[in-house]
């Protein structure tokens, strides 16, 4: 088991490597330097962040510093935020988007899964056809679409939640509902198939055969096999929740991550954009590095001590 | 007329990779020294379980797999290291069917254009007398020519086979390598293509290696058999005195695990119960292959790999019991 | 009652997409207590299908449009499910033919035999466990106790057959249904597989079905034969009497496109031309016609009857017919 | 016996001769291969609405911003904000602009990154895919472990970091699409490609001496073609979500041009005054990608040879 852990830890790292390079010199590819052009730049704060980059030093030796930087963890300053640094935003607005992440990745899997499992059951009956109808349209509807009306239905006519202004948890849900929209139908579509493909495998006959109770055979012998492949699936429904997050915080005015990093794109902070690309990337790398641990678990037939 | 196909001392190791770089870590030793001859107008037998490497051999003297070592000669050429343009030449002469009627033909393509694909890659024959030449494999391999422009899908196993036949027939082979070409299919119709091979071997005097696990079908189509056990060579003899005096342990055991479609004969016969599995081809045993499940095993065979000697009648045998 | 099984005018069909497949048009056959049927067929003659009709696993799309299957005297027809949940894996235990799908891969071998015992014989985990080492060992699988907990990818194809054999037989059931077991196997194995079934039938003293399409296997183990062509018995009888006096044309045929290797001097094979069956539109009257080699106008006319001799053997052929009205046998 | 409705007579007794025998037997048109995925696209309903919606949207995109009276950027400040009404079927935004014709000048431009996608997708992942699978061995491990590494990191995000350094607008998305958009397909194309190359009929054109590269237009690629053509309907969609989601953030086309995504973006702030302004947008976006998705899946299950029969 170990030796499948380290070769997983090993490629997560070159990965993370590579990552962090090109961000590196994607920002020095910016035309004529990431700093000079920018007009209304305080002298100090452009002083700080001149030296902080220290521009002028060879290649190599900026690059070095970039690395020993990220290695202490330290992001540097924010460009448009004169005094704080990009650190202490992402540690601010973080748990924010981290906990509606969550909640959404929850509603996904608690909903997306069972009607899944329910219309695969049900093949080409009514359930199953509703369901499919509904995750095609719950795959095709863009989240801020999604947002608008959810906004235009429970916030302005029924008034049952407030937008605009970030409260904790009641707020949250409207976003994480949002979020939640896409992985959702794809999930129910992921299982449907994938639980349709393990109900004609042999194993499920021979299950049948011993006299089993259908539900046993279901949810003992067919559920496992058909979640196999989800797995598979939880690193881009990760990322894609994540970048979500840009469009959905902004319409619902949530003070997470996203928000900022947009506001930073907008405003060409480069430092916070490059801080928090590189966050996004390690966050997600580990992801999958932990997906790919539980992989192992799961599904007995990966190799452990290949 | 001498030999039309020599094989001698082929190996044909398929290499582990490991890492990004696919580094070599181990070999599996799919083939290992393996010499044989097969007479024009013959037919040489090879049998074995899964795993010892028969279709691997059939795939290496064809040159699909490049032969790790050892020589291939065809009518006393050797073919072993040509490139591929000059293996053309050759590879008109040496021809294949295979095992899976669903998997062999290409399911996008036309049975004539199937057939007619051999002879645009050979530059054979113009569009009509290529047109004319279908309709005349088609017949010659049992099947109406009215459905030559169907596709694959619309026929049963044994016709799709047929169509397999017609194909490799195409370009007028002297050699066909039949790769387990009925095992696929049911019993009726295994006797209606053994029947096809045999008259177009008459007709057209063909040389067959006949690759199958079935050893009585094996025995009826062979004039020369030979048994293979995990990459080696393990007896080859004239298919009768195979048949009636096996002289390697494990060829007695194979010919007594056949079931015979005959109740007395069968409940009569002495049965040897070979014990445990064939061991994995990356770490086979050392010496002798077979020496983990021979009952009359010596040291001699824990450490050394025999080789083929010959008892006389061409009877050839690797076993130091000899 | 010496019949553990007896099935009439047994009609099963699919409906597909394509139309509706008739996999089996009008079986009757028995089976006695402890003797072992051979059911020999070839693609499309309906003989995996008369299995999953006696057991009822004929999926979503998949009916039994009539007859009778009496087990041990019982209609199994109109059963309910959780009725034939009772019998299957604990009196009728069944094996399949490719041993590398029909375990499940995410679950120990351990588990997947204890199930049955768990279910029918309401075992604690314990006990379970302990009857599944032992047979585990009875069926020759090399150090039981710690091959329990292994995956079955940690097994080869000739083991995993064993533990398939294992988990049919964990229940003692009264019959034991395998559908081309050893199909998938090597001959070596192959035979150590079918003398494994033997040595259980005598220990266990259960009645064996075993459908295969190789007559070599049927000849070995079978004490009774049934051929089955197009989805309906064409000849049944005692095994010598099937392989050395078949009365009907298909039977005859496949003696007769199987090689003899005891035969010194090559003898041509002769085989059956056509091709199987095409379930979706079964030639009217009888499924051999097109195929055989004396087809008469009634035989596309209509369905030969069953015809039984004195000795017990049937055939269903109407050169039978035939042959009894010449010699005065009025039918 | 029961009683035989059939009067058994010696006649009845006589041989046939083969022919008769083998008349039972009847044998279905031959279809080629495009005519069956089209009779059995035929038969679903879903597959053949997406299909009507793509000619559709289409078609008002070619022709939509001809024909109307009005241009996508004709400002026009005393009809600002006005409901539907018959000359403006969709109203109108807060500089008087007509919302038909630019959400048609939108479907102009959202079906033009589609196409773009599907080209990228078509050239870079297909070729990507199909050397990696050809080749095999080192150059498959070495090209697979880059697909991987571009697999796991967000490539949302770089798409948006390239967007900042190149420049918003319909070129810098056509460009960033094309550096991270073909993976997808790449994986896909190298996965049929070893499927396929280990087939039986593949060993046959080699024992027949067939070149590598007719190998690979007769017979790799034709059999290719089904999860090809699958996965390029299934793509567009996200093309035209991407285009939408960075034009959200400020990335998209730059006014005055107004595609869907920006079209939604300006009307978000005036939501509760006037909805209308994001309904229409916003349905045509819902509207194109169900119409793919329904194609898509119809495509899927026509293509796939499993199902054929």
């Amino acid at each position: 088991m170990t030796r499948y852990i380290l070769k997983r830890f090993k490629s997560s790292v070159i990965t993370l490597f590579v990552v962090i390079t090109i961000t590196f010199f994607l920002i020095r590819a910016i035309p004529g330097g990431p700093f000079t052009d920018e007009k209304a730049i305080p002298p100090e704060v452009m002083e700080k962040v001149m030296e902080r980059y220290n521009m002028n030093d060879p290649l190599y030796e900026q690059y070095f510093d970039y690395l020993k930087n990220l290695a202490r963890l330290d992001l540097g300053p924010s460009y448009r935020y004169a005094g704080r640094t990009v650190n202490e935003i992402i540690g601010e607005s973080f748990p924010i988007s981290a906990f509606i992440g969550v909640l959404a990745i929850l509603i996904s899997l608690a909903i997306g899964i069972p009607i899944g499992i329910i219309s695969a059951l049900r093949r080409g009956k009514w359930q199953d056809n509703t369901v499919m109808l509904i995750a095609t349209i719950g795959v095709t509807v863009p989240n801020f679409v999604i947002a608008t009306f959810l906004i235009y239905v429970f916030a302005l006519k029924l008034g049952i939640f407030t937008v605009g202004l970030w409260e904790g948890i009641s707020t949250s849900i409207l976003p994480a509902v949002t979020l939640a929209g896409y992985p959702m139908a794809f999930i129910s579509r992921l299982v449907r198939s994938s639980m349709l493909e393990v109900i004609q495998q042999d194993y499920i006959r021979t299950a049948r055969s011993k006299g089993l109770v259908e539900r046993v055979v279901i949810y003992i012998h067919a559920l496992k096999n058909t979640l196999i492949p989800l797995l598979t699936y939880l690193g881009p429904l990760t990322a894609g929740i994540l970048t979500g997050s840009f469009v959905v915080e902004q319409i619902f005015g949530v003070p997470g991550l996203g928000t900022h990093f947009v506001t930073s794109i907008q405003n060409r902070d480069y430092t916070m954009i490059i801080g928090v690309t590189v966050f996004y990337s390690t966050f997600l790398i580990i992801i999958n590095f932990l997906i790919d641990i539980c992989y192992g678990f799961i599904d007995p037939r990966i190799k452990l001590d290949s | 007329m001498g030999d039309l196909v020599r094989v001698e001392n082929l190996k044909k190791y398929f290499p582990i990779r490991k890492g990004i770089l696919g580094k070599k870590i181990n070999y599996v030793k799919a083939v290992d020294n393996v010499s044989f001859s097969i007479k024009s107008g013959e037919t040489l037998g090879l049998v074995g379980e899964s795993g010892c490497g028969k279709t691997t051999t059939g795939r290496t003297v064809i040159k699909l797999y490049e032969p790790t070592e050892g020589k291939i000669y065809y009518e006393d050429k050797d073919i072993t290291n040509l490139t591929n343009r000059e293996m053309m030449s050759i590879r008109r002469k040496m021809q294949m069917i295979f095992q899976d009627p669903y998997a062999s033909l290409n399911p996008r393509m036309t049975v004539s254009d199937i057939i007619r694909e051999s002879m645009v890659v050979h530059k054979m024959y113009n569009e009509n007398e290529r047109r004319e030449k279908i309709k005349e494999l088609l017949d010659i391999v049992g099947l109406n020519s009215e459905q030559a422009n169907r596709y694959p899908h619309e026929f049963s196993g044994g016709q799709r086979q047929r169509v397999g036949i017609a194909r490799a027939l195409a370009v007028e082979p002297k050699f066909i390598i039949c790769d387990e070409p009925i095992s696929a299919l049911d019993v009726s119709i295994q006797a209606q293509i053994i029947n096809t091979l045999e008259d177009l071997q008459k007709k057209y005097n063909l040389t067959y290696l006949f690759i199958a696990h079935d050893l009585s079908m094996v025995k009826h189509i062979s004039n020369k058999i030979a048994v293979m056990y995990l990459g080696n060579m393990v007896e080859v003899a004239e298919s009768n005195e195979l048949y009636m005096n096996p002289q390697h342990p494990y060829t007695k055991a194979l010919l007594s695990a056949i079931p015979i479609p005959d109740p007395d004969k069968s409940k009569k016969k002495k049965r040897i119960m070979l014990e445990g599995e064939v061991p994995s081809p990356i770490k086979p045993p050392r010496g002798c292959k077979f020496h983990p499940r021979c009952k009359y095993k010596k040291k001699i065979c824990t450490e050394e790999q025999p080789v083929l000697k010959d008892l006389g009648n061409n009877h050839k045998i690797a076993c130091h019991l000899f | 009652m010496d019949n553990i099984l007896e099935v009439t005018n047994l009609h099963t069909s699919f409906y597909t997409m394509a139309g509706e497949v008739k996999a089996v048009n009008g079986l009757d056959f028995s089976v006695r207590k402890g003797s072992t049927l051979g059911i020999v067929g070839e693609s499309g003659s309906g003989k995996s299908v008369t299995m999953l009709s006696i057991v009822k696993l004929l999926g979503t799309n998949g009916k039994i449009k009539e007859g009778s299957i009496l087990f041990n005297g019982e209609d199994v027809v109109d059963k309910k499910e959780d009725y034939m949940q009772t019998l299957r894996g604990n009196k009728i235990g069944m094996i399949f033919q490719d041993p590398m799908t029909s375990l499940n891969p995410v679950l120990t071998v351990g588990y997947q035999i204890c199930e049955s015992l768990i279910k029918h014989k309401n075992m604690s985990r314990r006990q379970a466990e302990k009857k599944a080492v032992e047979l585990l060992s009875e069926v020759g699988i090399p150090d039981p106790k710690n091959r329990l907990n292994n995956y079955p990818h940690e097994f080869s194809g000739g083991m995993r057959q064993r533990v398939m054999i294992a988990i049919a037989v964990s229940c003692n059931p009264q019959l034991l249904i395998a559908d081309e077991p050893t199909t998938a196997l090597d001959v070596t194995i192959q035979a150590q597989i079918l003398d494994l079934m033997k040595r259980l039938q005598s220990e266990l003293d259960t009645s064996i079905i075993i459908i295969t399409h190789d007559l070599g296997v049927v000849a070995d183990i079978a004490d009774e034969i049934m051929v089955m062509y197009g989805g309906n018995m064409v000849e049944k009888g005692s095994t010598r009497d099937i392989f050395y006096n078949p009365k009907h044309p298909y039977t005859k045929g496949l003696l007769r496109s199987v090689p003899n290797p005891d035969k010194l001097i090559k003898e041509k094979l002769i085989p059956i031309d056509g091709q199987p069956p095409d379930l979706l539109n079964l030639p009217k009257g009888c499924p051999f016609s097109p195929r055989c080699p004396n087809t008469m106008k009634i035989c596309l006319m209509k369905n030969p009857d069953l015809m039984e001799f004195e000795n017990g053997q049937k055939a269903r052929c109407w050169l039978l017919n035939k042959e009894a009205r010449a010699k005065g046998k009025v039918i | 016996m029961e009683t035989k409705y059939l009067e058994l007579d010696d006649e009845l007794f006589e041989d046939v001769n083969k022919e008769e025998k083998l008349k039972n037997e009847c044998l279905q048109p031959s279809l080629t291969y495009w005519q069956d995925t089209w009779r059995r696209l035929k038969k679903d309903k879903m597959a053949l609405a997406g299909l009507v919606i793509i000619i559709i949207v289409t078609l008002l995109a070619i022709f939509g911003p001809l024909i109307s009276p009005y241009e996508y950027d004709e400002q026009n400040f005393d009809l600002s904000n006005q409901a539907p009404v018959l000359s403006h079927p969709f109203g109108t935004d807060q500089f008087g602009r007509d919302i038909f014709v630019r959400v048609m000048y939108g479907a102009r431009i959202s079906l033009s990154i589609g196409l773009v996608a599907s080209i990228i997708n078509l050239t870079i992942g297909v070729i990507y895919g199909g050397i990696a699978g050809l080749k095999g061995g080192a150059v498959d491990n070495i090209m697979m472990r880059i697909v991987d590494i571009l697999y796991s990191i967000p490539t949302m995000i770089y798409v948006i970091l390239l967007m900042v350094i190149i420049g918003s607008g319909l070129k810098s998305i056509y460009i960033t699409l094309g550096i991270s958009y073909w993976v997808g397909m790449a994986r896909i194309v190298r996965s049929e490609v070893l499927r396929i190359k280990q087939e039986e009929f593949i060993l046959a054109a080699k024992v027949l001496g067939t070149s590598q590269r007719r190998i690979l237009l007769r017979h790799i690629l034709p059999n290719a073609m089904g999860p090809i053509i699958v996965t390029l309907t299934l793509s567009i969609p996200s093309a035209i979500f991407t285009e939408a989601f960075l034009s959200f953030i400020g990335l998209g086309v730059s006014a005055p041009k107004a595609s869907w995504g920006v079209l939604v973006n300006d009307s978000i702030s005036s939501l509760s005054l006037f909805p209308y302004q994001l309904f229409f947008p916003a349905a045509a976006i819902c509207i194109t990608i169900l119409g793919f998705n329904f194609l898509g899946d119809g495509l899927r299950d026509a293509l796939d040879p499993k199902l054929r029969k």
